[in-house]
């Protein structure tokens, strides 16, 4: 096909693309943003088919079908509460295929003898470098997730020493590659460090923080499309590239803003490894009791009930409990209560983690209630439910400067008239520090795995009547 | 078509303002459906990969092309098809509300 | 720089993007200002008549680039400064509220 | 200076001024947006003036020199009710400098004899073609809106069929032009079709309309530069005229909406003209007289008064109000009564033309209240006080489905408890139409200048009390 014509395509694939993403702006539209996404990558890839000089279509086809295959695979197969590690493991193969690419590139200038230039030995670098540190950082990120390792922070002295010196030592050799894009062996040394750097940058990350790494870890694998985009002189792959670099950004910054953390503070803070004995001194100086409650009791309230805003939290998840809730909420709803569900932007281990799963359950996105929208409504609610959710509803964040959590955003149950909290027992959430919410007169815990606790109210409220 | 570097940067830039931009207008809902479906467009670099992996001779290039074109397939096909079977599941409320 | 239709195309058609994004997000309150000052924009054009006007020899050419100048100029300075004469006027509430 | 660093100055020129745009996002940052837009295209000038090829400095310093004085003049001296026919005036100067700058360059393709290639032939015809309408289409709109000329629409027999005979002839010599870039015949005859056509398509269109039009014409004038960004080759131009582009049908479009009219019906409708009489016939079957009250009799209905809304209209600006109605707003507030302001989205004649003016009379913008936002306001309103607006409080909008307005979206003041109108006679307003609301037994006329009104109104209360 006509040089020209072809990169008309990827303008076309590009605006399809970016199209799409726009889609995904409303729930109704989002489902065709995806195809239309989809869409535009299908016109690059036929686009590229197209070009001239590339001719080995078996092997091509080959490695469409296996890759195909494996994504079908993995994306029926997977639950919905193992969203976070799924974007990982996903993501780490994009950020790999640049790699791979990136050091294609390399081999083939290197084969011909011919030095590249301008801006393309900087690009391959960037791409190597990038989408290596993607690969290793977003496998490790799995990993925790999916408990293949612990999802602890690994800690040890000297460790930022550490990892900086190795940073500047992989800067260095790029520099090197970028002098003499020739010379292969800085190369290598650049690959390993750039593989070792991705597990060393993300084991020091609490399992929980993960989300934000994941997030920032799909903004690089965008980067480093984006530098594979000026390696072969391609407008399509620097577009798509770039808009993915942005989306993971403003995603970690949702994230950082909505734990009230700063990026520096996640990523080197070992959250959930030292922190967490120092905080939980902090507010734990006395020694409260909270009282434990029966689903009975809570169903009694509930036969008084008006209203009643649901708060889940990364224990819902954990249990499974998505659909034994929805259950609930229709049965309350049978009973004339008005049922909300409020979702803070951090509840669960990924952003807008709480809609999908409750979603999936066949909630109406309508009553999933943002933070800012619902926070006003508790005092008025009757009863705030809350089911596996810890630090985003503890009052310490709104009042007591001392905490690890001050500052950040919570959703206001304590003001509700009676809180109900199910969690199996008096630890803490992911930040490591109690929660004087648990003592309040007002509060009632209602301790067990959140599914089981659920299912019990369902039965509880239902016998009652 | 990007051997003029000012022209690669004008495009780089301006589509990360476009990024920026239509990002930032999806609601918080739609949080980890963005996540994934953004996550399978830099998988995009399976342009990259069949460029690499397509030429004739058999050479160490090609191979990583194929290995690139595998791991960049995962990512589009997984990230697309999980994100449809999540958008999917978002429904408006039903009459009986 | 843009000898390539296609790379000029792309620059166009994303700034065509940035400004639909950008345009849209400014309010009503704005929307005079949003007008003159984009007016004003449009006075870029000054640019193209600065190269015309700007060669050594007087030709026809040279007389329409510096009728254009003017013309350019009077759109640009005055775009800009009647825009910053309505935008220094909107004032939020002072105490007394 | 190096020709890629002055390119990437045009690449830090358009940076500078979308941001400068993004700024304009809200009234806080707004100044300084328009400030970083001034710099952006600063840095563009500049940047040109370093060109290679760039000598005649006097010839430039001189062109500048002139055009600034002219440009300072116009934007201190103009009146803020006379926006309108500002920004046509400067808008017209930017089309002409747009189709100037493409003949230019068609000219010295001419005299060196080399033929243009590629796109540009295709961009010169764009850009003398849409600068050249943009440029007499502007300066028709100019004249209108200043009564230089009459404000009605002129419209003949076979308007539309001339039109568009004379479209096609001269999109024919452009294709001509395109074939054959150095034939000059179909050049000449092209500018004098374009500048032809831009004042005999701006005729038909009534004074009122006139704001659609410049705001078409100032999306025009930004394809314009476009265009010669393509002759050029600049992509400095290009982004800038894409950005003005896309922002001129913004508004465009969002004027349409809020008159619920297709922008078909503006450019051709003739509205203003045969309509007028028409749809005054339509509702004014029966023969109703409306009352007249004084001053006097609506300081009774405020001295009881805890609430008033402000709706200003086309008639505030003509009769220079907005400082009466200023004082009015203040006394009314130190008398404890709470006073906000309705804006309506094409209340005046500019979109957000009633927002400068108020805030030229030190209105704060937090008190002017866009229309769906106030609208459920009214009927919790003792006072709606309707200042010289009249179609865009029209309540046939909402109930009339024969009424040429119906459909528009409108400020529902019939709904408040008392309603005053401030207008000099029973004429319809633009649209031609009588409006119920007239009528309405809660509604009291007060008529006279609008400025005149305000200030006996504030004497009024003043007195009572
Ligand atoms: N969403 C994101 O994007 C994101 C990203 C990074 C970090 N984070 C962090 O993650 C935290 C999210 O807050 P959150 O309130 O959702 O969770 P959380 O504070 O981590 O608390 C979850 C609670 O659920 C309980 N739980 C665990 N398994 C359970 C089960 N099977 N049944 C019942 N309860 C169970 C736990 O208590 P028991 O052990 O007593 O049962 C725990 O206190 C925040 O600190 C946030 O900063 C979120
Ligand atoms: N803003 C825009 O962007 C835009 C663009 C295009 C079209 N339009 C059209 O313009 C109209 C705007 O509605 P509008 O309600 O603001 O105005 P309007 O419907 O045109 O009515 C203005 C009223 O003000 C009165 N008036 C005129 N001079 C006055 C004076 N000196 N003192 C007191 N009253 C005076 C007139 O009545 P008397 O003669 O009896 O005094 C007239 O009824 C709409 O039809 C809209 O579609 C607006």
């Amino acid at each position: 096909m006509n040089a020209q014509l072809i990169q008309f395509a990827y303008l076309a694939s590009a605006v399809l693309l970016i199209v799409g993403m726009r889609n995904l702006g409303s729930p109704k539209t989002a489902p065709r943003g995806n195809l239309i996404a989809a869409a535009g990558l299908l016109v690059a890839v036929v686009a590229t088919l197209l070009v001239q000089g590339v001719v080995s279509y078996g092997t091509i086809l080959a490695g469409i079908v296996v890759g195909s295959a494996i994504g079908v695979v993995l994306a029926t197969r997977i639950q919905m509460t193992a969203m976070p590690q799924m974007v990982a493991l996903l993501n780490g193969f994009g950020g790999g295929a640049s790699a791979l690419v990136a050091s294609a590139e390399l081999l083939s200038y290197v084969r011909v003898g011919e030095e590249p230039t301008g801006i393309v030995p900087l690009a391959i670098v960037l791409g190597v470098l990038i989408g290596g540190l993607t690969f290793t950082g977003s496998l490790v990120a799995f990993a925790k997730l999916q408990e293949l390792v612990s999802g602890a922070a690994v800690v040890y002295p000297g460790q930022q020493f550490v990892n900086g010196l190795l940073a500047l030592i992989t800067l260095g050799l790029g520099a090197a590659m970028v002098m003499n894009p020739l010379g292969l062996d800085p190369y290598f040394g650049m690959v390993a460090l750039a593989l070792l750097l991705g597990v060393l940058l993300v084991i020091p990350i609490g399992g929980a923080d993960m989300p934000v790494v994941i997030s920032l870890l799909n903004s690089y694998s965008g980067l480093a499309a984006c530098a594979t985009g000026f390696v072969l002189g391609n407008a399509g792959l620097v577009i798509s590239g770039s808009l993915v670099g942005a989306s993971g950004i403003i995603l970690t910054k949702i994230m950082c803003d909505a734990m009230n953390r700063s990026l520096g503070n996640v990523l080197f803070g070992a959250f959930g490894a030292v922190d967490q004995t120092v905080s939980a001194g902090a507010s734990g100086g006395e020694q409260r009791t909270a009282k434990g409650y029966t689903p009975e009791d809570a169903a009694v309230i509930f036969s008084n009930a008006r209203s009643c805003i649901i708060v889940p939290g990364y224990g819902m998840a954990v249990a499974q409990a998505q659909h034994a809730v929805r259950e609930l909420s229709d049965l309350l709803e049978s009973k004339d209560i008005s049922v909300k569900f409020a979702i803070h932007p951090v509840a669960g281990r990924m952003p807008g983690h709480m809609n999908v799963l409750l979603a999936e359950a066949d909630v109406p996105y309508e009553n999933l209630v943002e933070m800012d929208q619902i926070n006003s409504e508790f005092p008025e609610t009757d009863v705030a439910l809350v089911i596996g959710a810890n630090d985003v509803v503890n009052p310490d964040a709104r009042t007591d400067k001392g905490s690890p959590i001050y500052g950040m955003p919570i959703l206001d149950v304590d003001r509700a008239q009676h809180v109900f909290v199910i969690k199996r027992s008096m630890n803490p959430g992911f930040a490591g520090v109690q929660n004087p919410l648990f003592f309040n007169d007002n509060t009632m815990m209602i301790f067990g795995d959140a599914k089981g606790v659920a299912l019990k109210l369902v039965e509880a409220v239902r016998d009652l009547s | 078509m990007l051997d003029n570097p000012a022209a690669a940067l004008t495009i780089f830039v301006l589509a990360i303002f476009v990024g920026f931009e239509v990002i930032s207008k999806v609601p918080p809902l739609l949080h980890t459906p963005l996540m994934s479906g953004s996550n399978a467009i830099s998988g995009i670099t399976i342009v990259g990969a069949i460029l690499a992996a397509g030429s004739e001779e058999r050479t160490l290039s090609t191979v990583l092309g194929f290995v690139a074109i595998v791991f960049a397939t995962i990512n589009v096909v997984g990230g697309f098809l999980v994100t449809n079977r999540m958008l999917s599941m978002f429904k408006k409320k039903p009459d009986r509300a």
